[in-house]
């Protein structure tokens, strides 16, 4: 019951949005050669969804994306953990993770495709970089969470590290652990389509780049849905999960009592 | 309480250490791309120590801490009501999801045309990025808070404003602060994106500029900029963080105790 | 060094880099009509987005060769790195329409480059060939080339920010030239025709390492090259069909859009010319030496 | 066996009934993988205005579900509850609450005196009143000093007081409190026994209390709600006719004070072990 | 008064002292705009092997720092903890402890079943093995059937069951206690001190257990310490020379049993006072 409700909320605020769309194009505030109206678009991606040629590009994209999400969610995970739960390496690697936050993937993209050609995997360190920062931290301040009693709990009971993290750790970070995942998903895919856009390598973004060129803003417009299309789809998977991992977390909890 | 001598030792332990073999490396290997810090070290000092502050780094840091600013004010204002009131997540939820997947390079130019070519354009740009992490760890924080904090809150009847002043954002503030963490430094590569966009100046035209006419000793020495700055943010984060979360580390002092004794 | 690599035909792998842009049209069109593999050549187009992420891709030999604007070349090796100039590849028209413009918005009164100064004029790359011959044909005209105010916009948008409002000028090429002027735009000055007639505007380059190292790939490559311009000329029609399959191009614009002139030879005097008002224009601390640039 | 009277429908002219409590019933939806649980399978009573109810029952019987439903923090699955004649959807303005999980129930971010102040300030008293009772609470508590601590530097005996002085000080018309001495000696439990004996006396507000302690609630209620196991139903309701005025040594004395405890005791071992001879049997 | 010994330095050869707390003091560190607080002044007490001693004191006096002083959990400021011999600087192994907290310290994300299961699958205990004690140790506190459930679905005295359910489950050497039953009702609080009586004897495990309830330190205890008011030193440490079989009706019916629960009572009452005379005036 509720789950309709919300599906049709959420459909709700993307028809009012493609309307808003329809109704500012319409307006002409916008020459409708940059801006094209809803229903065309819509009706572009209709028919781009039945080219092939389409689907290779987008299966390109999502296996970039899929990648270099991965990679980064996981390396965080596994690092985070490590430097937030040993003090000596949270505060030695404190100034130099500061440091190489808010370096642009933009500015390591020369680097990257000297270290790894123009390929997919110089694509994948630029994807791999922004993400893993924000999973990173994320998973520094789930892991500092822990509650001291349920800390003092584990202790006194000899869990060993390991088990201490398995039982303890994880599940208290895992709230900000699916929050950094859902930055960080939308981010790779935003940080997917630049590289494929700068670098070159076929996917969504060159396709996106080569309608700009063109200039087709209809055909531009309806990758753009594509995008936003997968981002939503990724939410969709990330709030499935969070019902299946956190059911005990008073987030999910409340919900599903209301 | 860390020593001063000790905190400067973990502060610069890992970066001296970097820096050597930076320049062991380089030392040995003469790529063109990986200058060695002197030569870096000679191009900051040439880039930045000079009219570039005024022009280029000053600017930018100026719209960077706006943009910050707003998406903090933005992301909380929004996050309050988006995690408090499920229908309002349930409507916007997919839209929110849908912009945050669209690329800069495809919204930038719409917010040209909307914004015009100038500082609103740019900071528009940094909050667009910006206000994800604090928007969702506001959302994701006031979901979580614990019922019985709540519950109390409730039958107290204490509501409204106060209610978020004093329970449910304080509930939440260590999950916003982590997005306010996250913000700062995206916030810092937004500034950089927003001036590849129509400018003519700023630093990250700059590293932009360096890298595309083949300046690498220069493009270096702007992102060791923008990483020092990024150091500087941190550190201003942790005075901040420390006053606002004190009641949270506070809970946990027992614990570290231990952990150092 | 590395070993020449051979594709299953016993001919020799290539790959070039190059900009998804109309101008490269009649390489994908010669590649795929199988001109270069007559030459022994198994050629890759390998699609770049410009010099910055294209010279380390050169440098570590993931592309063998690039096709690029020489002011690039001239940029790279005034900073150290080993680009050299090994072909040519097109040029502007040293008369009539050429293919990039300066156009001016509707209503901003601009009708010759004098009227620049003072305006705000976007270029897709900065300290670039684009904006340097803009300030000299301002200066030709008798503007003053300082108080030109020049912003970055990528070609796509110009016209959109050009009817915003945002800027009253934009420097682009075909096909956002017509497109400009259709909607009532100014063609104010051809840049390049103004101050630099028939200025290259793409070169094929190469590390001087493999030009000292690869002579024959050079010579084989300039040659194939040669062949290809020749077969693209009475082959417009598959040239243009490139422009659809390839870069999405409607078939009506690809049809009409005028092309820049094919030429492996390489006008090394108008290159010294854009050197030249590169250093007069502070553009370049140091001469560059285009005669050691170009490898002929 | 000793003369105990249970208490009846009131005889008294409805309009002193306070707090009407019908055919409440409370089932705890099951979430995934585990079942729906019936905490509470019918409860009625009445609470006239002024008085003093004492509520004991096995652990689980649905206490704690039984005040969440009173206080409106929880909606009855069945029944209702009413208040001045009003269903209570929603917490009531005038009832303060005392939470067992009292540790939860402070706010961390807020020192002792903002943690029982709040209240009061959403309620609009100003500063100078604000501090003054909120002092006067705490003091009554015997946390005078704690002013300015944090509630995680307190004992857990002294939370769960600051939690006391939140409800006192709030002055409501009906103080709601379930296991509030739990956590604290036996000295200072009887002196907070007194301390709620006396602000019943001199206020008139209506005390609904949940304890463990068999002696504590014939010591301090006018009325002792004996609740069965679960499914839960009203299994005794007892009138303590003890004197009004009440002290710890002589009144514990009393011969009826022993009759009175052994009463509930055995009624609470008859719960514990599910006897439901005489009770209404529900239909489900 | 009635004749209380009281316990001297133990005569016999220390191999049998299993813990030894030394001079123990523990001062928490002021944070922000909060001043230190000393806790604990000055602790020292023995206990032997198999010994089973109540901890009584009131609010606030430092038992919970006590205990985690003990258990490892916290550094004490002076003196030192030994168990065995060696000191304590860390969380022993074979040493259980139920926290006062009892909400907090069970895990939110695990069943029932997996709570209790948890210390034991760490130890390394086979599954088949561990199913069995897990579910033999929630039948001990009457949750045979709650193994599925999660934590947050339980009523505060069941919390607290599933808390001590851990505790024996884990077969510990030492059974540290903070007032375990402190939620729970008078029937099945009675039938949990049974319980600890059975394990400590059928185990012969040692036992420390801290009371509000000073019939129950009597009751369970072989050595009741009763602890001054902050600043906090032991003001008595008393040995219940009742008889090793103890029944909750005839036990405490003794006349022995009423008067050593009166002198603890008036230990309590004389510490909540501050009446310090008597007691070592430890030098700052
Ligand atoms: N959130 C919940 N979800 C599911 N079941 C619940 C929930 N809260 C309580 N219960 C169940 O409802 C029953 C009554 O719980 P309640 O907390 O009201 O008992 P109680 O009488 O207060 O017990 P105690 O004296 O131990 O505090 C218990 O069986 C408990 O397991
Ligand atoms: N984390 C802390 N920071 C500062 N002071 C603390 C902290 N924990 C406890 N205290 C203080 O130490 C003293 C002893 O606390 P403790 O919890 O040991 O008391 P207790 O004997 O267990 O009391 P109770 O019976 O109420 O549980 C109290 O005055 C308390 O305020
Ligand atoms: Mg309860
Ligand atoms: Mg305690």
């Amino acid at each position: 019951m509720t789950a309709a409700r919300t599906r049709v909320l959420g459909l709700l605020g993307i028809l009012g949005f493609l309307a808003a769309w329809e109704a500012a194009a319409l307006s002409g505030a916008v020459s409708r050669t940059y801006l094209p109206t809803a229903s065309t678009t819509l009706a572009r991606l209709g028919s781009e969804l039945t080219t092939p040629d389409f689907w290779t590009t987008l299966a390109d994209t999502v296996i970039t994306w899929s990648a270099g999400l991965g990679i980064a969610v996981v390396a965080a995970i596994a690092l985070g953990a490590v430097v937030g739960l040993v003090p000596f390496l949270d505060r030695a690697t404190h100034s130099s993770v500061e440091f190489l936050r808010p370096i642009p993937s933009v500015a390591i993209i020369p680097l990257a495709v000297l270290v790894a050609g123009l390929s997919r995997e110089a694509a994948l360190m630029v994807v791999v970089y922004a993400p893993f920062w924000q999973v990173f931290v994320q998973v520094l301040h789930g892991v500092a969470d822990v509650d001291p009693v349920a800390q003092d709990t584990a202790r006194s009971y000899g869990l060993g590290r390991l088990d201490q993290l398995r039982h303890l750790v994880l599940p208290t970070a895992l709230p900000y652990v699916i929050t950094g995942f859902r930055l960080a998903a939308s981010v790779a895919l935003v940080l997917t389509i630049t590289a494929e856009l700068v670098i070159g390598n076929p996917g969504l973004g060159r396709q996106i780049e080569l309608y700009r060129s063109a200039p087709d803003a209809p055909g531009l417009y309806a990758l753009v849905l594509v995008t936003g299309g997968l981002g939503i789809l990724v939410n969709l998977a990330t709030r499935l999960l969070e019902r299946r991992l956190l059911h005990w977390h008073p987030s999910v909890r409340r919900e599903e009592a209301l | 309480m860390l020593g001063p001598l000790r905190a400067v030792g973990y502060a610069a332990g890992l970066p001296a250490l970097a820096l050597l073999a930076w320049a062991l490396a380089t030392d040995r290997s003469a790529s063109i791309y990986f200058p060695p810090p002197a030569t870096i070290a000679q191009a900051f000092a040439d880039t930045w120590f000079g009219p570039a502050l005024t022009t280029d780094v000053l600017p930018s840091l100026g719209r960077f801490a706006i943009g910050v600013l707003l998406s903090i004010v933005v992301g909380v204002a929004a996050g309050t009501a988006i995690g408090t009131t499920r229908w309002l997540r349930d409507l916007l939820e997919p839209l929110l999801e849908f912009f945050r997947a669209v690329p800069p390079v495809v919204l930038v130019p719409v917010l040209m045309l909307m914004l015009g070519i100038g500082d609103t354009m740019r900071i528009a740009v940094i909050v667009s990025g910006c206000v994800w992490p604090v928007l969702l760890n506001t959302v994701e924080g006031v979901r979580g808070v614990d019922p019985v904090l709540t519950e109390t809150s409730r039958s107290y009847r204490v509501r409204g404003g106060l209610s978020l002043r004093y329970v449910v954002l304080p509930a939440a503030s260590p999950q916003i602060m982590a997005g306010i963490r996250l913000c700062l430094s995206i916030g810092l590569i937004l500034m950089v994106i927003s001036e590849m966009f129509a400018s003519s100046s700023g630093l990250g035209y700059r590293i932009v500029y360096f890298q595309r006419s083949f300046m690498i000793a220069q493009m270096w020495s702007g992102i060791l900029l923008l990483g020092l700055v990024g150091v500087a943010v941190a550190g201003l984060y942790g005075i901040a963080e420390r006053r606002v979360l004190h009641w949270y580390h506070g809970m946990r002092q027992g614990m570290r105790e231990v952990a150092r004794g | 060094q590395d070993p020449p690599v051979t594709g299953e035909d016993g001919n020799r792998a290539v790959t070039i880099g190059a900009l998804s842009i109309s101008e490269t049209a009649p390489l994908w069109a010669a590649v795929e009509a199988g001109v270069f593999a007559e030459h022994g050549l198994d050629v890759t187009v390998q699609p770049i987005q410009g010099g910055a992420q294209a010279m380390p891709a050169l440098v570590n030999g993931d592309v063998d060769l690039m096709i690029g604007q020489p002011f690039g070349a001239l940029r790279a090796t005034e900073q150290g790195l080993p680009a050299a100039i090994i072909a040519g590849y097109a040029e502007s028209y040293a008369e009539g329409d050429d293919i990039n413009a300066v156009v001016a918005g509707a209503d901003t009164g601009i009708t010759r480059p004098a009227d620049l100064a003072g305006a705000k004029v976007a270029v897709n790359s900065l300290g670039a060939a684009g904006d340097l011959t803009i300030r000299a044909a301002v200066e030709q005209d008798g503007g003053d080339p300082t108080a030109i105010e020049f912003v970055e916009v990528a070609f796509p948008d110009a016209a959109a920010q050009l009817e915003a409002g945002n800027i009253d000028a934009a420097w682009v090429p075909e096909p956002f030239v017509s497109m400009i002027a259709g909607a009532g735009g100014t063609t104010v000055v051809y840049p390049y025709q103004a101050v630099i007639p028939g200025l290259p505007t793409l070169v094929v380059q190469a590390t001087t390492q493999t030009v000292e190292q690869d002579a024959e790939l050079v010579a084989d490559v300039r040659a194939a090259l040669e062949d290809a311009f020749v077969w693209a000329e009475e082959n417009d029609d598959a040239v243009r069909q490139t422009l659809v399959d390839n870069l999405e191009l409607p078939e009506e614009a690809a049809a009409s859009l005028p092309l820049p002139r094919f030429t492996t030879t390489v006008n090394a005097d108008a290159i010294q010319a854009l050197a030249d008002l590169g250093v007069e224009h502070d553009y370049f601390q140091t001469a560059p030496d285009v005669d050691a640039i170009i490898v002929e | 066996m000793a003369d105990i009277s249970t208490h009846e429908k009131p005889t008294e002219a409805p309009s002193t009934t306070l707090l009407s409590v019908r055919d409440l019933g409370k089932t705890y939806p099951g979430s995934a993988g585990s079942d729906a649980v019936e905490a509470i399978r019918s409860i009625s009573f009445d609470v006239r205005a002024g008085e003093l109810v004492c509520i004991v029952g096995p652990s689980g019987c649905g206490k704690t579900t039984l005040l969440k439903c009173l206080s409106g923090l929880l909606a009855p699955t069945t029944g209702s509850v009413a208040l001045d004649g009003e269903t209570v959807l929603a917490p009531p303005r005038k009832m303060a609450v005392v939470f067992q999980e009292y540790g939860r129930s402070l706010y961390p971010w807020l020192s002792v005196r903002d943690n029982v102040g709040l209240p009061l300030k959403s309620r609009g008293m100003p500063r100078g009143e604000r501090d003054d009772v909120v002092r006067a609470a705490l003091e009554e508590v015997g946390l005078g000093q704690a002013l300015t601590t944090f509630p995680w530097q307190l004992s857990g005996g002294m939370q769960q007081r600051v939690a006391i002085a939140r409800a006192i000080a709030y002055q409501p018309e009906v103080l709601v409190m379930d296991e509030p001495f739990a956590a604290v000696d036996a000295q200072t439990r009887a002196d907070l026994e007194d301390l709620v004996r006396r602000v019943w006396q001199d206020l008139g507000v209506t005390v609904l209390f949940v304890t463990h302690d068999i002696d504590e609630s014939v010591y301090l209620g006018e009325r002792v709600l004996v609740l069965s196991s679960s499914p839960t139903v009203v299994q005794e309701d007892l009138v303590v006719d003890l004197p009004a005025e009440r002290d710890q040594i002589s009144t514990r004395a009393l011969p009826r004070f022993t009759e009175l405890r052994t009463h509930v005791h055995q009624q609470i071992q008859r719960a514990k072990r599910g006897d439901r001879t005489g009770l209404p049997a529900t239909p489900r």
